[in-house]
């Protein structure tokens, strides 16, 4: 319900740089998710977007207003901590009644049926009474989730709210909120490690990487097209190849430290130094007896059973490549494979 | 209806003050009269502190501090003839009027006080503290007690010096202090006679009353070398709306009658030439016109001068 | 800067209590320690207190009994606190109850009992005598013994519950951690438990240390008038002699002194870690 | 206690918790048996039994006068010094405002001041300003002295709490007063209670102020008690005492059956 | 390098009971996850292991010994906390030094040493003298891993380890554990809400759920054979959808709710009630026009992109059916699509 923008923000703690120069649009009603490495400034970014953080530089606005210097309790948020931060002091319903009391929303029995309401949301309803330090670490995370949604604010900051669920309940709790997204028009920003997560659930992804921002745009494009070796690599986590570009009557080819040569996405200068990158999903495997379309023949070095999946580390020369490969092909370490990768989906990236 | 507020002592002292002068007191003239409970050396330094604002009417002292209330205004002279009974008081009662004082309506007489069952042997003179017979089993009194100021001038007395010189006094009992328990108050000399095994004690005579009351073995004995005596005087407070009051009940405090009953309960001895007592009462305190001559009195202001010097020096002497 | 309006709004009342109803009745007395008789100016009573020994003597007696009271009080108030914090709550309650009794009873009166105990004759020195330790005549009374028992018995509830607060709000997880690690349970009480209660040590040690140096009534009954300290020398002089400008002297020293000594502690104290 | 405590540990600590409370008591004990002694004297072992010295409380209205006088200003000064402490402790443990070190001191202050050179002061003063003593002189008097203790026991508890929660009742729409409320002061509550507790026995044994400020009208128990003392020392003392600390374990009993103080104690 | 056995261990706090007999062998040197949905009692038993709770019922024996009593400090075990327990007064070094100097193990300069490795992989070399509440959260759980792995005990615990690590950093940690494992031959007992996480670096998977072990196995045996219809659903998230199973001479067949008709892997005992499992990586989704071999049409109710694959929610009549597939397969909502599924994969439970 209101339009974020965040304007050359700076943050030092003492001597530590934190944020350096953070610029930002978030629109109304958009699902926005802050990815990024451990320790790259999420947190930090979302506690100065609360209000709990003054910026060293730099400034903000919600819905058009500056609140640079507006105090957290009159943003208008609801946030999500990392740690929880439930009131030790109250119980699960108190604690998630806090925001709602504190706000002045609705008569006491309203309150109540809201609360309740935001329990059952993230399957809690049973366990109301409890204090907080009676619960598991997963309980704790979905009460301080439950508190946050309960209050419908103009904006929703979420710091990693679903990292200790098992994946079931992950997914009900992303169905949850996108709904929830969806009925109030929320703004929404959402930190998160786990890039599926961030994916599927937000209509931007800002990528971040030690203080900055390394790319920002609509899911699709930001896996489809990583603007930089850190985006495609940490997105998808793909294989970083060192490689030589040339070109050919019928477009760029890269050639790989061991001389195998791999047709490559159209567009792509000529170098002597550049990065192939190549997806762990996008590389097929196929018994070394198939003839290989593009690709290079390489050995299986380990196997790693995922379930659904096996990720395959594969040696070829000094390089290790990944691959993710469906549950159903069946190689062991030791064998040779035929590794063949889309043209389309092998890109280049200047070094 | 007037209202006179006062200070007691508190304890078995103000109950007797109750009867014999308060309530009485309140009957005959139709007035209030409120006490607070205050020893002396409170009483005053509540005083000096509200000079600005007094509350008590009359003050009564027990230990010399109306020369410094005097000299510093905190209270106001009484002239003998406003006093109904001035005239039949003893000489030394109205002395300090003249100062600015108030008169004198009871006299504590200072001696020793010893344990009949359990000391070796009955002392006679001040000199005996220091038979060695009583080794061990001496209680002295600080002299920032009235009583113990009293007592140790007249032991520097009986070992030649006076109040200029205090030399002998803190001499010999530099050699005491080894053999002796110093307290500074009346419940500790209660303890130590009732607990801790003390026969002798120079202190004063209506506390060996008291202690006689609570069941103790104590005898009170005049030191043949003389008497000090504490000398219980009543003030007029400065600065207070019902003055006139107030004088009629320091008159009324020195009655024949009231100083007969300050006699017979708690054994202060009478001011008052008109006071008439029992026998037995009558041994037990200083009475009659040749008793009192014989009662000694050191200097008013020259102890209230020497004071704050002799008890640092005392506590000089006995600190560890 | 609204920050600061609200702490001033939080202070504020007691700021301003303390400025009307003690700083300024304190100094017009204080004002009294440079005032001599003639009503000029002087450093006289500062001169006659410091320039003596006897009345540096006591300073000592009075800071070395303070520093071994408040050290008896933490060392003691410390184990008794985790104690308390780890029993069940019906327990501590009890417990809490069973530490704070003594402050029921009047100070006076509670001393009566140790002098009872202490005196010649007593409990104490009866024992002692019965085990062939000591001399039919010993007594504890009158004794800096008997000063620091007498204190250490009022001054303990401070400690202890001032530990007690913060050693209730340490995190559990904490102290099992220590113990997964290989730390034992003293291990863990040394490593953990007692740097994370040190606010409250020092809180509780603060108070100790603050009561003993002021307090008279109980070094007064117990020490006697022959091991005086520091509170009852102005109380005597304040009351006794009516020496009140001396007494102010006294009291500026003390004052001084004393928060001059804990300066560093109170900075400490109420810091977070690290 | 963290499972795992040795045996022999475990017998060690309770020894040393039996000592201390041993410790604590004797003096108390002491007081007890002397209340009930037959002899008109302080003097233990007590010779004989008798409840006349409790008797003699009721008897005489002054004791009785002096307990409600007392437990009426204890009361009135544990909830004022409580709650202005608590404040002012918050306001120092966040050292926003300047010369945090500086109000430190002086809220410790009238902790190390003798309370006579204070007691004389506060009358002096209030003798030249207001007029004659009164309630309200006391009751300044006794939070003055109190507030210290309030502050420190506070202080220390807020030192290790947590700092986001402070942070997320903003963000929960908290205002400054509501996070002091709800926030803030339940995480102070151990050091509270123990300030409080500290504040209500000042007031309750302070003999020094109360003495240089009471009036006819205005005398408490412990000046009550000292006046006893002073010139006629009987049991009745020991029994006021005993009373006393009878009523406070039996008033606790009954306040943990009906409301469960022990919640207040912590879990 | 030590057995531990846990032997029928109930567990209740107060009127909660927790766990309800639990009883389990761990081999020396094995790898067993605990995978459970939250509340299920997954911390709790491991702090029953570490000997920070006492067990209410049962016993267990650490290397043949009886522990049940024995202190936390005497079982040489290392654990790491859900939530951390760092301890806050110490630097992150000192935090990392601890066990090895509660544990007098080496010299100074040899701790000094190992805390710098420890620390190193983790990746945390650089933030050595920060105070840990001057690290992220991520930092904070990185540390917490540190000083678990510092001291090679004999039984390492760790409650969700990884929680809160992007990526990229999660695969990197896991490497570093598993290399740890083999090298020093550790009995690891890690706790996590992952299952990819937990089938890839485990040699046993323990599945709890509310209090009990639903399933213990080795990770294809646990993702190939779930036993219950909660193992099942819980790993793989497969599609439980109530079925009637008839017999035909070919095999066994399930019967939908709507009538359609699937081959079912043999060895099904026809019968009214039963739960056909379907894996949501086993379904594949071809354009409407293709020939279905073993299944049904559908249409597509929900698209989610998940970077690397795509989640369709389909309904067929009143249920949905969840499916992952390859990020190519591209339907939209509202297409109708042809569903088959490998009769091998098709799964009966009875209900
Ligand atoms: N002190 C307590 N009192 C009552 N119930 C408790 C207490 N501690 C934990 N529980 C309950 O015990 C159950 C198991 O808790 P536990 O922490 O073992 O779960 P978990 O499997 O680790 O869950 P998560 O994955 O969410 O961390 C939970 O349902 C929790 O609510
Ligand atoms: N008080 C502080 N002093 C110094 N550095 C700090 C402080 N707080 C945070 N940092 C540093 O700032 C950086 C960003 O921290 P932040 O918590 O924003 O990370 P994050 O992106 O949320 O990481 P994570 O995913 O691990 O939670 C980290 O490298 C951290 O070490
Ligand atoms: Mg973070
Ligand atoms: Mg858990």
């Amino acid at each position: 319900m209101a339009t974020l923008e965040l304007n050359q923000i700076v943050k030092s703690f003492g001597s530590v740089d934190v944020l350096h120069g953070i610029s930002l649009t978030i629109e109304s009603g958009q699902f926005v998710s802050l990815l990024g490495p451990s320790g790259c400034g999420k947190t930090t970014l979302l506690r100065i977007i609360a209000g709990l953080e003054n910026v060293t530089r730099g400034g903000l606005r919600i819905a058009g207003r500056d609140v640079t210097n507006v105090p957290p309790e009159d943003r208008d948020i609801a946030m999500m901590f990392q740690s929880y931060a439930l009131l030790p002091h109250m119980s699960v319903r108190e604690n998630v009644r806090f925001p709602l009391r504190m706000r002045k929303r609705g008569t006491r029995s309203e309150q109540d049926q809201r609360v309740q309401a935001a329990l059952e949301t993230v399957q809690l309803g049973h366990l109301a009474d409890r204090m907080p330090r009676q619960l598991s670490g997963g309980q704790q995370q979905r009460v301080a989730l439950a508190r946050a949604i309960v209050s419908d604010p103009k904006i929703l900051l979420l710091d990693e709210p679903l990292s200790n669920l098992d994946a079931r309940l992950r997914e009900d709790m992303q169905v949850e909120l996108i709904e929830l997204h969806r009925r109030l028009g929320l703004t929404t920003v959402f930190v998160t490690h786990d890039q599926e997560e961030a994916l599927s659930l937000s209509d931007t992804v800002v990528l971040m990487n030690a203080g900055r921002i390394e790319q920002v745009g609509a899911p699709q494009e930001i896996y489809a097209a990583p603007r930089t070796s850190f985006a495609s690599e940490f997105i998808g986590s793909a294989n970083l190849i060192p490689v030589k570009v040339g070109e050919t009557a019928t477009g760029a080819q890269a050639i790989l430290p061991s001389g195998e040569i791999i047709s490559v996405a159209p567009g792509s200068e000529p170098c002597q130094k550049a990065h192939l990158i190549l997806r762990q999903e996008d590389i097929k495997l196929q018994p070394v007896q198939t003839a290989v379309q593009n690709g290079f023949r390489a050995t299986v070095e380990t196997r790693v059973f995922l379930g659904a999946r096996i990720r395959y580390v594969l040696r070829l020369g000094d390089l290790r490549i990944k691959c993710l490969a469906p549950g159903t092909d069946i190689f062991s370490p030791g064998d040779p494979v035929a590794v063949s990768v889309p043209e389309s989906r092998a890109q280049i990236i200047e070094a | 209806k007037d209202k006179l507020v006062i200070n007691s002592y508190g304890g078995a002292y103000e109950q007797i003050h109750r009867k014999l002068v308060i309530e009485p007191f309140m009957k005959k003239y139709d007035v209030d009269v409120q006490v607070i409970t205050a020893y002396s050396a409170d009483a005053l330094a509540q005083l000096r502190a509200q000079k600005a604002a007094p509350q008590f009417d009359v003050i009564h002292f027990s230990g010399g501090q109306e020369v410094v209330a005097a000299r510093e205004g905190l209270i106001s002279a009484i002239k003998a003839e406003e006093l109904s009974n001035g005239k039949d008081l003893y000489p030394f009662a109205t002395e300090g009027l003249s100062r600015g004082e108030g008169p004198v309506h009871a006299v504590a007489a200072i001696g020793l006080l010893y344990n009949k069952d359990k000391a070796p042997k009955k002392p006679a003179r001040w000199a005996d503290l220091w038979d060695p017979a009583y080794k061990d089993h001496i209680v002295l009194t600080d002299l920032s007690n009235s009583y113990g100021l009293l007592g140790f001038l007249m032991l520097n007395k009986v070992k030649g010096g006076d109040i200029k010189n205090p030399d002998p006094g803190f001499d010999a009992v530099k050699g005491l202090l080894g053999s002796s328990v110093v307290v500074s108050t009346s419940p500790e000399m209660q303890q130590n006679f009732a607990q801790n095994d003390a026969w002798i004690a120079p202190y004063a005579q209506d506390y060996a009353y008291t202690l006689r009351k609570a069941g103790l073995p104590i005898e009170f004995v005049q030191g043949a070398e003389g008497t000090p005596a504490v000398y219980l005087t009543a003030n007029l407070v400065a600065n207070r709306p019902n003055q006139d009051l107030a004088k009629k009940f320091i008159d009324f405090s020195l009655s024949p009658e009231v100083q007969a009953g300050w006699a017979t309960e708690l054994r202060y001895s009478p001011t008052n030439k008109a006071t008439k007592l029992d026998d037995t009462v009558a041994k037990e305190v200083v009475y009659g016109e040749q008793a009192v001559s014989g009662l000694m009195r050191f200097d008013p202001v020259a102890v209230d001068a020497a004071r704050a010097s002799l008890v640092e020096r005392w506590k000089k002497l006995i600190a560890r | 800067m609204r920050d600061r309006i609200e702490d001033l709004a939080l202070a504020g009342p007691g700021i301003l209590l303390l400025a009307l109803a003690f700083v300024l009745p304190i100094t017009e007395m204080l004002r009294l320690s440079i005032v001599g008789a003639d009503g000029g100016l002087t450093v006289e009573h500062f001169a006659r207190f410091l320039t003596d020994s006897y009345y540096l003597g006591i300073v000592w007696r009075t800071i070395y009994l303070s520093v071994l009271i408040t050290m008896i009080c933490a060392v003691i108030g410390f184990p008794l606190a985790y104690v308390m914090a780890r029993v069940r709550p019906g327990l501590r309650l009890w417990l809490i109850v069973l530490i704070i009794l003594p402050l029921m009873t009047s100070v006076v009166v509670r001393t009566f009992g140790w002098m009872v105990l202490l005196g010649r004759g007593g409990l104490v020195p009866f024992t002692f005598w019965k085990l062939g330790f000591v001399g039919r005549n010993f007594t504890l009374m009158h004794t800096e013994a008997a000063i620091v028992i007498g204190m250490v018995q009022v001054l303990l509830p401070f400690t202890t519950l001032s530990i007690l607060g913060v050693v209730m709000k340490i995190d559990r997880r904490l102290e099992e951690a220590s113990r997964t690690m290989g730390a034992s349970f003293f291990a863990t009480l040394r490593t953990v438990i007692l740097p994370l209660a040190m606010p409250g040590i020092l809180a509780g040690s603060l108070l100790a240390f603050t009561l003993s140096v002021s307090s008279f009534v109980t070094p007064s009954l117990l020490g006697g008038v022959r091991l005086p300290v520091v509170a009852a020398s102005i109380y005597d002089a304040a009351t006794k002699t009516l020496e009140w400008n001396f007494a102010a002297a006294q009291s500026v020293i003390l004052l001084v002194g004393v928060l001059l000594a804990l300066t560093p502690y109170i900075k400490l104290s109420g810091r977070r870690h690290g | 206690m963290v499972k795992g405590v040795p045996n022999a540990l475990r017998l060690l600590t309770w020894l040393l918790v039996t000592l201390t409370l041993i410790f604590v008591l004797a003096p108390l004990i002491v007081v007890a048996g002397v209340s009930v002694s037959e002899s008109q004297f302080i003097a233990f072992p007590p010779t004989g039994f008798s409840l006349r010295w409790f008797a003699a409380i009721f008897e005489s209205n002054a004791y009785v006068h002096a307990l409600t006088t007392s437990l009426k200003l204890a009361v009135l000064v544990t909830v004022t010094a409580t709650i202005i402490g608590a404040g002012a402790a918050i306001a120092l443990h966040r050292r926003r405002l300047p010369g945090t070190g500086l109000l430190a001191g002086l809220f410790l202050s009238p902790l190390i001041l003798p309370s006579i050179i204070f007691a004389i002061g506060l009358l002096m003063l209030w003798s030249a300003t207001v007029g004659p003593v009164s309630f309200w002189a006391l009751w300044i008097g006794h939070m003055v002295i109190a507030l210290p203790y309030v502050i420190r026991t506070t202080l220390a508890v807020l030192a290790d709490s947590d700092p986001f929660l402070e942070e997320a009742a903003r963000t929960m729409g908290a205002s400054r007063w509501q996070r002091i409320l709800y926030v803030v002061l339940p995480q102070c509550v151990p050091g509270l209670a123990a300030g409080a507790f500290f504040a209500f026995n000042i007031s309750f044994d302070e003999a020094v102020v109360a003495l240089f400020l009471r009036t006819p009208d205005l005398v408490t128990l412990p000046i009550q008690i000292y006046n006893q003392l002073e010139f006629s020392p009987d049991p009745t003392v020991a029994a006021v005492s005993t009373l006393m600390m009878g009523l406070t374990v039996f008033l606790i009993a009954i306040i943990d059956r009906l409301l469960g103080i022990q919640r207040f104690v912590g879990t």
